[in-house]
């Protein structure tokens, strides 16, 4: 069946103007995960940070493996929704907004971890370069005051990109809302009309937007990388670092985007939106950035296995063969072994398959994470000085709690604004997908809302 | 003249008795951490006496080897710091500044050694402890980082009374805690910029080396390699 | 712990000790007038003596100006005062030369500790139940004074004893002519690794018996049998700075060190060759090497055997078959018993004789059989063959004893502190006519450092009056019935006789470097009063109102013999020797050495004042038969018990008496790096036999007992000895070692060396089984990795 | 403010009806500027939508970009030789460093400027009520007139109505 302008915007806009009971649920559980966090936090603030497990020589553990976990995921949206759009690929359409907001929140996540995790956090501010009493600025040869900029760059960015296609939506829900939501939604929409200007100038800036944020996406997880790659620690000190963690990063993001995606196609009823296509494609890219990710592990551990330094090989088999093997494998298995011939066989390539697919990465990303950074800090150059780890439940807490967080502002995101971009996909209803005939090379897909809805959908 | 202080550390005159540490420990106000914590590795040694195990029963041998911040010339610690916390003197000395210290730890995995350590709670002394506690040396909060200071507080002590005898400072005038204390001389200090002074001439030995020297960290902190007695023979 | 804590802490000026001090009413602030006038931030440096073992290093202690909580006439206040800040060696001091070891700088928490008995107290429970209650000192005083009136006259004065650790100085003065003033039997001193073997051996060999010095600074070979002389054992400060000189001192001229014992020390792991010895067979080894050098003629020291060489000395006739070339020894005949090859013998031989001046040291584990004295004895002939320096004088030398005045007897006698400590067990176990009626600890500690067959806890149970003189509650004081807290040294009046160390005789002599801190009394000032209260007999012989009035009568003399001190009158040398810490006489020149006593046997059996008193209980020499070799004898069938036990004095704690230190506790002791804990050391090889693993709970029993603790794997012990450290297993000390691992001591077979009676601590055989896993024995090791990087080793 | 206007099906009909309202701007006596068109999504290729587009937003973020970037140096380099510290055998002020903090601060100044840019542009915010009506989000086109001359309404309405508008309304303000 057809859909019509009128009934997308009746479907995309429901979920603004009704709320279910599920809803709350969801909304609570996820509040309260998050106030667990608050309060761990106070406690290690309150007791010292001794409360976790952390102690000499792994100085980072849980909270930096967050850190980039978290930073990494944020690679999803903003640098798929750009690459999508710069190339015109129109079935990104119902994609792109999940996909930055899933952005703008795991950046902000992963920018508070740092704190959490510091000595003094009520000092936190020194980082900030301003002309202080101390007459002391930032140091700008550490890679913790590039992280500063790089994601005070990135979490801008990612936050305008993500908000400008929602002004004509919040025009949309202002001009037909009623009461206290038409009067909020007026501010929003910041007087948006419609005008062809407005229009031209709306799309002229996602354009520059969308060419500006992918090299600051890149940047980002590079920098996080240096973190490590700039210190003389075993299997840190490393030049595949910045491709590696981009890649790794990128393969984590999409991950979390197809799952993301897939709880919002159950939930908000988006079956004839979110549709086979869009995670067949996502698929697609996540089964290559797997082989990417597999290549980079396998160039970074061949080199540091033919090169045979003493201290770097301890942590190998440290990580391969010994205390650290079973997170290992079970890392390779996440990331490689189990979504490579489900997303490369396309029977499997399913929205069930691919979901499970992005399950395992997520997992594994993490680990990956954890599994560069413990056993390194654990066996460095002078073997009395090694030491080991165990998480304590502050730790664990903070972890759960930074879920919480994202599914909180998630849900409350999705609440204020549709999680599909209603006026792009109204222009995927024009002739060619509204895809100029000159540059309509993606147009057997461009418009996918006809036909009747692929087998997986009903159920 | 400008001094830059170094230490020399004669392996073959170490003998493992760790008086050092203890030394070390009084001097430099260091926490005990008690056994919960020491379990969880957050036992504080500014030195400490590492000892590696070589061949095996009859033939076991050890290798005593003290270990102690390396006052790098070109510290891994201080560029990765955000705050300047992590700071080179112009002697020469990696300093710790513990008011500008935010505890992010990067120092501390940077530092190839391990030398750096970490204060996981406010220190603690049971009445009446505290009252050996020296009052040249600051105590540091929870939170900041600290490492051997070559008992920095000596050496300005000593500094400020030879300008008050308008004098220069004489080679072993002073000591830090450690090398203080050391009874067959393993620990030597003093000023690398004076060629005649005893730690220049022990850096020239010819059985000197710099501890993971390959890292190009430049230490200050020079390790003369044991001898054997057939050499010695040998001429 | 928050900022607020940690400002008080931090704050080191009255503020936070009033905040303190408001604790309860009977505390509200008052602040005393200081006592000593001191510039608040100067750092002033007092003498002091180090008196944590019997080596008397010289001390320095660093005072500032601080305010402390004290208690004065029974008024809590604060007050300004001198603090003790750091403790360092004393330069001037001939022993140790400015040096101090990781135990004596810990003797600031001795004086710091927050467990110390601040005042004195009255047992108000059952006995041991630890309930105490305060108590003036005048009536502790009162009831102490009446009670020894009493039992003196009711005529039982001889049932009166005094423990104590074995100490050489005045106050062991001041106890001995109490005690006999009263009428009371010697005092009985006892410490689990007391020197007697030794003394006894160097009184047969050389004619003194006394600890030994090592000039090392011109030794070109050492051989030590089983001596941990850079660690623990006789006076390890001065022989480490002479080890010092000996490896790198000398451009050109490096000694070889070679170290022969059963478990690798601290020492051993310094050694150039490490070689593993059957237990108790260290002398037998000595006797080969001999052997080899008579037999094959060769001329220790080169062509000339200069004059004051030990060649020829009484140490090779004490020896039954050494003039005939100890036919008996031949190494090959040596190699099943000792364990170590022929080949290597005759290459330890060789090795020494041509080098310029050797010394052969004993000490340790291998007295400590029940063949102790033979194995000293050879060792003492094989070094008089060797020790032939290639200056006039030989490496070994002994100490001259300064001559004090008349209050001085300062030798230790050489009865076996062992029988001795028996001899009062038993006579309070079976009730004897004048068993012990009442029992003055002083500084001993029996029933944590005896060997249970003593049964020295029944004993104690059977005196009906016990009065402790310690600074804190340990197992033993936990039985008084009345403490009364000594001062800590650092706030006494100190002194001492070293004596090892150097070739100077030296008098150490400190007043107090700091006030004292809580409502104590220095033990000397209250015999001095009770002797005073009792009248009598007791009050003539000791005149004395004050324990310095005693030491000034003692030091005097001292004036007239030159040494460090010059001065025209007494008052003069009294404040000068409080000044430099004591007394020494002048370094001895080569030549000289002989004179001071400090060089030969020979001159050394001669010179030096020997007072009589001191060689009384001696075996002399002459009368002795030439000691045939004695295998040793152990506790326990090997078949029921395969291991030999091996305890050891630790590191850290000594023989446990400093166990109750938190730097001592948090030292990692440098071979197996363990902290907090105590364990057992046992050969890999044994642990894969016995499926024990690094940190498993393993439980070693012998025939008197059993004791569990974490096991540590070590390349450095022969795979039938499981060695374990003194120290740890402490029920009752303070609460940085109460609870805290296990004691060895209690399950030593209370086996003696035969000749002089003094515990044979190694001669106790044990099984071994793995008892837990990691997670019971809770092993805290300071290292993370044993080797350099392990996985080199990793097929690829 | 009052408007006359049509709502139109498709782009094509709307472009009819803008050039035929253009038309009659002179002889009807309003001002071409007068003429409103609002849609709820952006349409390409008619010449009422793309008579707007412009290069200019590009220009202004290279220039931002610029400025950021020069700020970022200034703020290293200065804040640096201000308090020079030795570090670690570093330079005072180290290229290789200095240039990453120097790229992330040119990326935010091309972002800011960009979105400056789009506001200033587009004229937002701006809460005059401007004409609207719900419909266009549900994909028509309006086209009208603002203050249209009173004399001349109903000619506007019939062009309205001959560019293919079924129905021709009065906006007058927001009702709420």
């Amino acid at each position: 069946m057809q859909r019509t302008a009128e009934q997308i915007e009746q479907d995309l806009l429901r979920p603004v103007f009704h709320t279910s009971k599920k809803y709350w649920v969801a909304v609570a559980f996820a509040t309260s995960l998050f106030f667990a966090g608050v309060a761990a936090f106070c406690y290690q603030v309150y007791a010292g940070i001794g409360v976790w497990g952390i102690n000499s020589p792994v100085f980072w553990a849980f909270d930096i493996t967050n850190f980039v976990f978290w930073i990494g995921i944020s690679h999803a949206g903003t640098l798929i929704s750009a690459i999508l759009r710069l190339t015109n690929a129109t079935w990104r359409r119902p994609v792109t907004r999940c996909a930055e907001a899933i952005t703008v929140f795991s950046v902000l996540i992963g920018a508070l971890i740092p704190l959490c995790h510091i000595g003094r956090p009520w000092l936190a501010f020194w980082m900030i370069p301003y002309p202080s009493e101390r007459r002391i600025w930032p140091n700008f040869r550490s890679p913790l005051a590039w992280d500063f900029f790089a994601i005070a760059t990135y979490l801008t960015g990612s936050t305008i990109f993500l908000l400008l296609p929602t002004i004509p939506d919040f025009a949309a829900i202002r001009d037909t809302a009623t009461g206290l939501r038409k009067k909020i939604y007026r501010v929003l929409a910041l007087g948006w009309q419609g005008t062809p200007r407005q229009w031209q100038r709306l799309e002229t800036a996602m354009h520059i937007m969308a060419i500006a944020i992918v090299p600051v996406a890149v940047s980002v997880h590079t920098i996080v990388s240096w973190d490590f790659a700039m210190t003389p620690v075993p299997m840190w000190h490393s030049t595949i670092f910045g491709p590696y963690f981009v890649a790794g990063a990128i393969f984590s993001g999409i991950a979390a985007l197809i799952l993301t995606m897939a709880v919002l196609r159950k939930v908000l009823r988006l079956e004839e939106y979110l549709r086979r296509i869009h995670f067949e494609n996502l698929g697609k890219l996540l089964l290559t950035m797997s082989l990417l990710w597999f290549y980079f592990t396998f160039a970074e551990r061949l080199t540091t296995w033919y090169g045979n330094a003493p201290p770097e090989m301890v942590v190998f088999w440290d990580s391969i063969r010994k205390n650290f093997a079973p997170l290992f494998w079970i890392m390779v298995f996440c990331n490689f072994l189990i979504p490579v011939p489900i997303l490369g066989i396309k029977r499997l390539r399913t929205i069930t398959g691919t979901a499970i697919a992005s399950c395992t990465v997520v997992v594994g990303m993490w680990l990956e994470r954890f599994l560069i950074i413990v056993p390194s800090l654990e066996h460095k150059f002078l073997p009395y000085s090694w030491g080991t780890y165990r998480p304590t439940w502050v730790e664990d807490t903070l972890m759960a709690a930074s879920f919480g967080f994202m599914a909180l502002l998630y849900l409350l995101f999705s609440k204020f604004v549709p999680m599909i971009s209603v006026w792009e996909m109204k222009v995927g209803l024009q002739p060619h997908g509204g895809v100029p005939v000159a540059t309509a090379e993606g147009e057997h897909h461009g418009l996918v809302l006809e036909g009747p809805l692929p087998t997986d959908v009903v159920e | 003249m400008s001094h830059k202080w170094g230490m020399v550390v004669d392996l073959d005159r170490c003998t493992g008795c760790e008086a050092c540490v203890v030394a070390c420990h009084a001097e430099n106000n260091i926490p005990t951490a008690g056994a919960d914590q020491a379990a969880l590795g957050r036992a504080k040694h500014w030195i400490r006496v590492e000892r590696y195990w070589e061949g095996d029963f009859p033939d076991a041998r050890i290798r005593f080897q003290p270990v102690l911040c390396q006052q790098c010339e070109q510290a891994p610690c201080e560029p990765v710091c955000p705050t300047y916390a992590s700071y080179h003197t112009p002697e020469g000395l990696n300093a710790q500044i513990y008011n500008r210290c935010i505890g992010t730890r990067f120092c501390a995995n940077a530092c190839p050694y391990n030398v750096r350590f970490f204060n996981f709670f406010n220190p603690q002394w049971d009445m009446p402890l505290e009252l050996q506690l020296n009052p040249d040396v600051s105590l540091r909060t929870v939170g900041v980082m600290e490492k051997c200071t070559f008992c920095t507080q000596r050496i300005k002590a000593a500094e400020i009374q030879a300008e008050a005898e308008k004098r220069d400072l004489k080679d072993g005038e002073f000591n830090p805690a450690c090398a203080q204390s050391c009874a067959s001389k393993a620990l030597v200090f003093g000023d690398l910029n004076d060629p005649n002074s005893e730690v220049s001439r022990l850096e020239r030995s010819n059985r000197g080396t710099k501890l993971l020297g390959e890292l190009g960290t430049k230490p200050n902190v020079t390790y003369l390699e044991r001898g054997t007695w057939e050499d010695a023979k040998n001429g | 712990m928050q900022r607020r804590d940690f400002i008080k802490i931090s704050a080191l000026s009255g503020a936070m000790a009033t905040l303190e001090a408001c604790r309860s009413p009977e505390q509200q602030l008052i602040r005393f007038v200081p006592e000593e006038e001191l510039i608040p931030g100067i750092a002033t440096w007092k003498p002091s003596v180090c008196t944590l073992c019997s080596a008397g290093c010289g001390l320095q202690v660093r005072v500032m100006q601080g305010d402390a909580e004290v208690v004065r006439r029974g008024q809590y206040g604060l007050m300004k005062m001198g603090l003790a800040k750091k403790l360092e060696g004393n330069p001037q001091h001939p022993v140790n030369l400015g040096k101090l070891c990781a135990r004596g700088q810990a003797g600031l928490q001795v004086l710091y500790h927050p467990d110390r008995i601040t005042h004195p107290i009255k047992r108000s429970g059952s006995r041991g139940s630890g309930e105490f209650q305060e108590i003036t000192w005048d009536d502790a005083l009162k009831e102490l004074a009446s009670r020894l009136a009493t039992l003196q006259s009711s005529n039982s004065a001889n049932s009166l004893a005094f423990l104590a650790r074995p100490m050489r100085g005045q106050r062991r003065e001041l106890i001995e002519r109490f005690l006999k003033a009263y009428g009371a039997p010697p005092a009985v001193w006892y410490e689990p690794f007391d020197e007697t073997v030794l003394r006894q051996a160097n009184l047969l060999s050389f004619g003194r018996a006394a600890l030994p010095t090592f000039d090392l600074r011109r030794a070109d070979y050492v051989i030590s049998f089983g001596a941990d002389f850079l660690g623990t054992w006789n006076s390890p400060v001065a022989q480490s700075i002479g080890y010092g000189e000996m490896r790198q001192g000398r451009p050109g001229r490096r000694a070889k060190f070679v170290q022969v014992e059963s478990r690798m020390s601290q020492t051993g792991a310094n050694a150039d060759e490490w070689i593993p010895c059957r237990p108790g067979t260290e002398g037998t080894l000595a006797l080969g090497i001999a052997h080899v050098i008579l037999s094959e003629k060769l001329a220790p020291g080169g062509p000339t055997s200069p004059a004051g060489s030990l060649e020829g000395s009484r140490a090779g006739s004490v020896i039954a078959g050494w003039s005939a070339g100890l036919p008996d020894f031949a190494p090959a005949a040596l190699e099943k018993q000792t364990g170590v090859s022929a080949a290597v013998i005759t290459r330890l031989a060789h090795e020494i004789a041509q080098t310029g001046s050797a010394v052969a040291i004993i000490g340790g584990a291998p007295l400590a059989h029940t063949n102790g004295l033979f194995s000293a004895l050879a060792v003492n002939a094989l070094e008089s063959l060797i020790d032939t320096g290639r200056d006039q004088r030989p490496i070994l030398g002994f100490m001259s004893e300064p001559e004090l005045g008349d209050a001085a007897q300062s030798a230790v006698p050489l009865q076996g502190s062992l029988a001795s400590l028996n001899g009062l067990a038993q006579a309070a176990l079976l009730g004897q006519p004048h068993a012990p009626q009442m029992l003055l600890l002083y500084d001993a500690n029996p029933i944590f450092s005896a060997p249970p067959g003593v049964r020295i806890r029944e004993a104690i149970a059977k005196i009906p009056y016990i009065v402790s003189f310690g600074s804190f509650i340990d197992e033993t004081s936990a039985q008084a019935d009345l403490i009364l807290p000594d001062h800590a040294p650092l706030e006494s009046w100190l002194d001492s006789i070293p004596e090892s160390g150097s070739f100077q005789a030296v008098a150490n002599l400190a007043p107090p470097a700091v006030a004292p801190l809580h409502d104590t009394r220095a033990m000397p000032d209250v015999l001095l009063g009770l002797a005073h209260q009792l009248g009598g007999d007791v009050a003539k012989a000791l005149p004395w109102t004050t324990f310095d009035a005693l030491l000034r009568a003692a030091f005097i003399p001292l004036r007239t013999r030159g040494g460090s001190i010059n001065k025209k009158t007494d008052d003069e040398f009294w404040s000068t020797a409080q000044e430099q810490g004591g007394w020494w006489s002048d370094a001895p020149t080569a030549h000289a050495a002989g004179a001071q006593g400090g060089g030969s046997q020979g001159a050394g059996s001669h010179a030096g004042s020997q007072p009589a008193a001191a060689t009384s209980s001696l075996v002399p020499a002459a009368k002795h038969a030439p000691m045939a070799p004695a295998a040793p004898e152990f506790a326990g069938t090997p078949a029921e018990f395969p291991f030999h036990f091996l305890p050891y004095v630790s590191q850290a704690f000594g023989d446990g008496s400093l166990a109750h230190l938190p730097w001592m506790q948090e030292l990692p002791d440098v071979l197996t790096t363990a902290m907090w804990s105590s364990w057992v050391e046992i050969n890999p090889k044994t642990g894969e036999r016995l499926g024990i693993r690094q940190g498993d709970l393993v439980e070693i029993a012998s025939q008197q007992g059993s004791v569990r603790a974490p096991a540590v794997l070590s390349p450095g012990i022969a795979p039938d000895i499981v060695a374990m450290p003194v120290g740890q297993g402490h029920e009752n000390f303070g609460r940085f070692a109460t609870g805290r691992g296990a004691n060895p001591l209690s399950i030593l077979a209370p086996l003696a060396e035969h000749q002089t009676g003094s515990l044979a601590w190694a001669a106790t055989r044990v099984k071994l089984a793995r008892a837990g896993g990691p997670e019971q024995a809770k092993l805290i090791l300071f290292a993370g990795g044993m080797r350099g990087f392990p996985h080199e080793e990793e097929p690829r | 403010m009052k408007a006359l206007y049509a709502l139109y099906p498709d782009p094509e009909a709307a472009q009819r009806a803008v050039d035929s309202l253009r038309a009659a701007s002179t002889e009807l006596k309003f001002d071409a500027q007068q003429i409103v068109i609002l849609s709820g999504e952006p349409h390409e290729g008619y010449e009422f939508t793309d008579e707007h587009a412009t290069r200019r937003p590009y220009r202004w973020a290279v220039l931002g970009a610029a400025v950021g970037g020069t700020l970022g140096y200034l703020l290293t380099t200065l804040t640096q030789k201000s308090y020079p510290i030795p570090t670690g055998g570093m330079s005072i002020t180290p290229v290789w460093t200095n240039g990453i903090i120097v790229y992330e601060m040119t990326m935010l100044g091309a972002i800011l400027t960009t979105l400056v840019v789009l506001l200033a542009g587009a004229g937002l915010p701006n809460f005059k009520d401007g004409i609207t009506d719900p419909e266009i989000w549900t994909g028509k086109i309006l086209v009208g007139v603002a203050d249209p001359p009173e004399n001349s309404q109903a000619e506007l309405a019939t062009r309205l109505r001959q560019a293919g508008a079924s129905e021709v309304k009065q906006f007058a303000g927001i009702s709420s």
